[in-house]
């Protein structure tokens, strides 16, 4: 860890949101494309059938 | 009248977010001020309680007229009427969803949005409770509002013209007691007031509207 | 379970439009009622629900027994056929949403937003609230508007049906509907003839 | 084979599948160079001290959220143009990332912003003209989220972003004509007077290039995403 | 084109008052802002330009979902589109219409309402000006929001949110050509690029009004 | 004067309605469009009419000649009835206001405000406009709804007059119209049956 000295609190605050959001997009693009897939699946199936 | 209710979050989700637009109405009549006034932070600071009560009463103003006219539009209203729910308490009920809907998201926005007008410190604390207190009456008075106008078609400006005079009181107690605060005197007197103003509205307002609905579906 | 309606004068306006109307119905009986555009059918009908006041005459009838449909079909665009029953079926404090959805034939559609429903699709949905309501007098303005063939028989049937079960429905229309046992009401003869307009206005002379 | 048979919903499909997985490890491995390199391996500035950290998020997320509506601009005209409905979708698809990055340049911003300028928020026109674009950005989104007729949301937004461009550019002059401000300049130029410093211009370049990869990805996956829902809408109501 | 834009301001006339109400809002408004900030002359006086420029911006706003959502609901968007006007001459004369409802009278009651706000002398002028020249750029654009918006059942809300923005190029040019007539610098540049702004809008957003509405129809 | 459509194919929101539509008319024309609720009537007369796109084959005919009327009446509330129809007069450009007034038997109501209309006055209202407009073209969803049998006689007989004097006149409806020589083009036979939706969405596999 690297001194950041007094202004170590607005560092890692800048790092935190930043990443809370990126990570946040990822995880619903991720969840939203999980569950575009399954839907598509289900619906294949059925035209299958 | 809990179907009502619920059925008036539900559309004003799906007509296009509810929540999110007068949100985002007030987020940008607060970000015109400085456009408009210039962008010096003590001016901004000085004027910023007011600009919030009147900007939050906007964005509130601006979706009053979705109350009763899309029922009444599409014939809603005259079959309602017929049903088992009182009048009143149709109103009651719309009046509460509309709360939910506008003055509520408004009350929690208010706080960051003080921040971009550079609003003194002590003053956020009192701001979001006149917002809390207040805006139910916004939502109870704009209901009667509404009500009268319901019959004309499109009465959007004539409702505003009707509600801003009867939203005066409201406006005034709220800013007083944020404009106090920022200036250390006792804010609680005109918070008090506000909130019998409120109470006043959320009791009587919706027989008010019951008989104008009556008079208007004639 | 009766309506009794004694010299009813309704007016639109300034105008008075029919006078004197005299009927009297009782349980499992329909009435229909018509005469040609612009009689006053919609108008007869509003009073009856009470939405309008009549100028004069008295109407006796019970309220809270009143399902009202008129010319438009009371439908939420931004609900599903299925959300909209169920509102009305919170509103009138009744549960049978499903059934009504499948005796109007609209099992397919129950998840489609009603903006995306024919205007005969849509006037169906508007008429499966009357059957949800659960209540005796039913009141309906044209109802068989935009309906198909099939469809029109449908409804008739549910008149036929509330009716013959003890309800009372009173009905405008301008096709011949096969309601057996329904009574038909010609409004033309309720036309203002005698110049006894009841407004305070005409009263005297000054 | 031309360039637009990837607007081939089928075709895109399976390029961006077999792209994605390489694409996610490069993306990793500059993010994390980058991010690391900036935070553990750069000195402070004589002036900013450690906080000049922070400009290894806040440049990059401030570059993908301008950029990402420039992309947005040109798949819409591509759509109305040409009427490719992967062109839409991938527009469609972008404004969500775009709005991310506008906030995180805004929070890493203000947050920069409370040691530097003394406040989180001054009505500075870099600053203001960014919250107009998040603006844009919310109204972008709203309309698509509002019209239920995917072909014709597509035709209104494409509308809006092209109009919302030329008012955006107008916006941001006249901003600067309103208000002169706090914010420094590019310092970003090939001009080796102007940029700063080498010991962060280099790790400032890798987090680019890796906040640009994460932006090709996600767009890539909810692309698909999009395009899997119309299809399975399109086979539902077949179905029916 | 003449015949619809006659028709509209018969019909801003007959719909309880379109002059009027706009008007009355515009009023409400600015009377609203001392309530809200206090009533210290001096402070009013520096932020009455930018608080007239608000106000004549969202009273202008109010009344842009008419433009189109009428016509719509009563199928006579649909009939007037397969009419022998094109689409670009429908909005415009639609546009034309509302600013002379709106955006014209609005000019007119600025200079009153100025001095109700200590507005200092030499800035009437100025504002008469830059409201005569901006606002037809506000109606303009507005017909633009409006005719995107205009499929979707009440979407006032939305409306505002996509105006807005679309929005703040005229405000600003518009307010500081008034604030730097008030500190005694020169307004003109503001006020040409104003022009510029509005002559761009009248000139080429019909024809993305056009563009959007044929979609809309869809 | 004619009409063309060839293999048109119709789709509304994600789904196709009707496949492979064809007919052509020539001047004298009449052709009613039959089918029960939904089956895409109005759907097909919007793509006549240009409001919508089909998503498939070609339609040959001149927009310029086309008057539309739809499910709803293009009526304004707050005009008078002559008001009405004089606007119409001014868009296409035509100045026949006081014959048609007459022709529709609206005379007496002229001067009323359309609010102030039963249903089938404003239906009426609506119609008169599609003579008003001197157009070759007719496109008319379900004109009759709301009207009694006089005046369901009258529209009847002004399409016939139209289509006499070399007119066409594609039409929508659930009654039995009286327009001789009128061809009726039952749209059952369109509903799509092969597996053959045309969105790009649904080639190929992924
Ligand atoms: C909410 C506040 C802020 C916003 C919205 C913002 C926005 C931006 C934008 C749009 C850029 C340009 C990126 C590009 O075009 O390449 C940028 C660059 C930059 N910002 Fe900020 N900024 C904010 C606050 C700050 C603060 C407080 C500081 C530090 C004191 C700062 C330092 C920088 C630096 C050093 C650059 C790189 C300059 C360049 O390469 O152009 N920013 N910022
Ligand atoms: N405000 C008013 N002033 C004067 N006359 C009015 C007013 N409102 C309605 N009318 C008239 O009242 C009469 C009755 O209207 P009503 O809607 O009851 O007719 P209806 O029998 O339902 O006709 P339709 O079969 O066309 O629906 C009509 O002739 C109408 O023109
Ligand atoms: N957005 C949509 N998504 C899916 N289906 C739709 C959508 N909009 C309309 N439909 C369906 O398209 C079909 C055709 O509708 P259309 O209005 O053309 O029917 P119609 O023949 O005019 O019926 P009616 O006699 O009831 O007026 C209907 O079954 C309707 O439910
Ligand atoms: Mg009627
Ligand atoms: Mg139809």
């Amino acid at each position: 860890m690297p001194d950041l000295g007094k202004y170590a609190d607005t560092v890692i605050l800048a790092y935190v949101v930043s990443f809370v959001l990126l990570i946040g997009l990822s995880a619903i693009t991720w969840a939203q494309s999980r569950r575009a897939k399954r839907l598509l699946d289900a619906e294949e199936a059925r035209r299958g059938k | 009248m809990l179907a009502l209710f619920t059925r008036d979050l539900k559309l004003a989700f799906r007509s296009g977010g509810g929540f999110g637009l007068a949100l985002a109405f007030f987020l940008i009549v607060v970000m015109f001020v400085p456009f408009g006034v210039g962008s010096d932070l003590t001016l901004l600071a000085r004027i910023a309680p007011g600009i919030l009560w009147i900007g939050a009463l906007l964005a509130c103003l601006l979706s009053l007229d979705r109350i009763f006219q899309l029922d009444h539009e599409d014939g809603t209203l005259d079959v309602l009427a017929t049903s088992p729910l009182p009048l009143s308490g149709i109103t009651a009920a719309k009046a509460t969803a509309h709360w939910v809907t506008t003055g509520l998201p408004l009350t929690l926005a208010a706080i960051p949005l003080g921040y971009l007008l550079n609003l003194p410190e002590p003053a956020y604390i009192w701001l979001f409770a006149s917002l809390a207190i207040g805006t139910p009456a916004l939502s109870f008075i704009g209901a009667f509002g509404a009500a009268v106008t319901v019959g004309i078609k499109r009465g959007g400006l004539l409702l505003s013209l009707l509600v801003l005079p009867l939203y005066i009181p409201t406006l005034i107690f709220g800013a007083v007691s944020v404009t106090k605060s920022v200036d250390g005197l006792n804010p609680l007197p005109s918070l008090i007031l506000l909130a019998g103003l409120t109470l006043f509205s959320v009791v009587l307002m919706p027989f008010a509207s019951a008989l104008a609905l009556k008079a208007n579906l004639n | 379970m009766t309506i009794k309606a004694t010299n009813i004068c309704c007016s639109r306006g300034p105008r008075q439009v029919l006078q004197d109307v005299c009927f009297s119905l009782t349980s499992g009986d329909c009435l229909i009622l018509r005469g040609p555009n612009g009689v006053g059918k919609s108008t007869l009908l509003r009073v009856l629900a009470g939405l309008s006041q009549q100028s004069s005459g008295t109407l006796e009838l019970d309220h809270e027994e009143i399902a009202y449909s008129g010319h438009l079909d009371a439908v939420k665009f931004q609900l599903t056929i299925a959300e909209n029953l169920s509102f009305w079926a919170g509103v009138y404090g009744t549960d049978t949403t499903a059934q009504v959805i499948a005796h109007f034939g609209l099992n397919d559609l129950a998840d489609r937003y009603a903006a995306n429903l024919s205007a005969g699709q849509k006037r169906r949905l508007g008429l499966a609230r009357m059957t949800l309501s659960n209540r005796k007098i039913w009141l309906m303005d044209e109802p068989t508007t935009s309906l198909d063939a099939e469809h029109t028989g449908l409804i008739a049937q549910s008149i036929s049906d509330h009716c013959f079960a003890g309800g009372i429905a009173v009905l405008s229309t301008h096709l011949d509907l096969d309601i057996p046992s329904a009574k038909t009401l010609d409004l033309l003869q309720f036309i203002p003839t005698k110049d006894t307009n009841t407004s305070i206005f005409l009263q005297g002379s000054f | 084979m031309s360039f637009w048979e990837y607007a081939n919903p089928v075709k895109f499909m399976g390029l961006s599948g077999r792209l994605i997985p390489v694409l996610s490890v490069l993306t990793a491995l500059c993010l994390a160079v980058g991010i690391l390199w900036g935070f553990f391996g750069t000195p402070d500035d004589y002036k900013q001290g450690s906080t000049v950290k922070i400009i290894f998020l806040h440049v990059p997320s401030a570059m993908i959220a301008i950029n990402a509506w420039i992309m947005m601009m040109i798949t819409s005209l591509v759509w109305l143009i040409r009427r490719h409905h992967v062109s839409a979708l991938a527009a469609k698809a972008a404004a969500p990332i775009g709005l991310t990055m506008t906030l995180i340049a805004l929070g890493t911003g203000a947050i920069w912003g409370k040691p530097m300028w003394g406040t989180y928020w001054a009505w500075d026109p870099r600053l203001t003209s960014f919250m107009i674009l998040a603006v844009f950005y919310l109204g972008y989104i709203a309309l698509w989220n509002a019209i239920e007729d995917t072909d014709v949301a597509a035709d209104l937004t494409s509308i809006l972003c092209m109009v919302g461009s030329v008012f955006a550019l107008l916006s941001r002059y006249a901003v600067n004509f309103w208000n002169q401000g706090l914010h420094q300049g590019a310092s970003l130029s090939l001009d080796k007077e102007e940029h700063v410093d080498n010991a962060f211009y280099f790790p400032l370049l890798v987090c680019i290039a890796g906040f640009v990869l994460l932006f090709v990805i996600l767009v890539l996956i909810r692309t698909r995403t999009e395009i899997r829902l119309r299809r399975a809408a399109s086979l539902q109501a077949r179905n029916t």
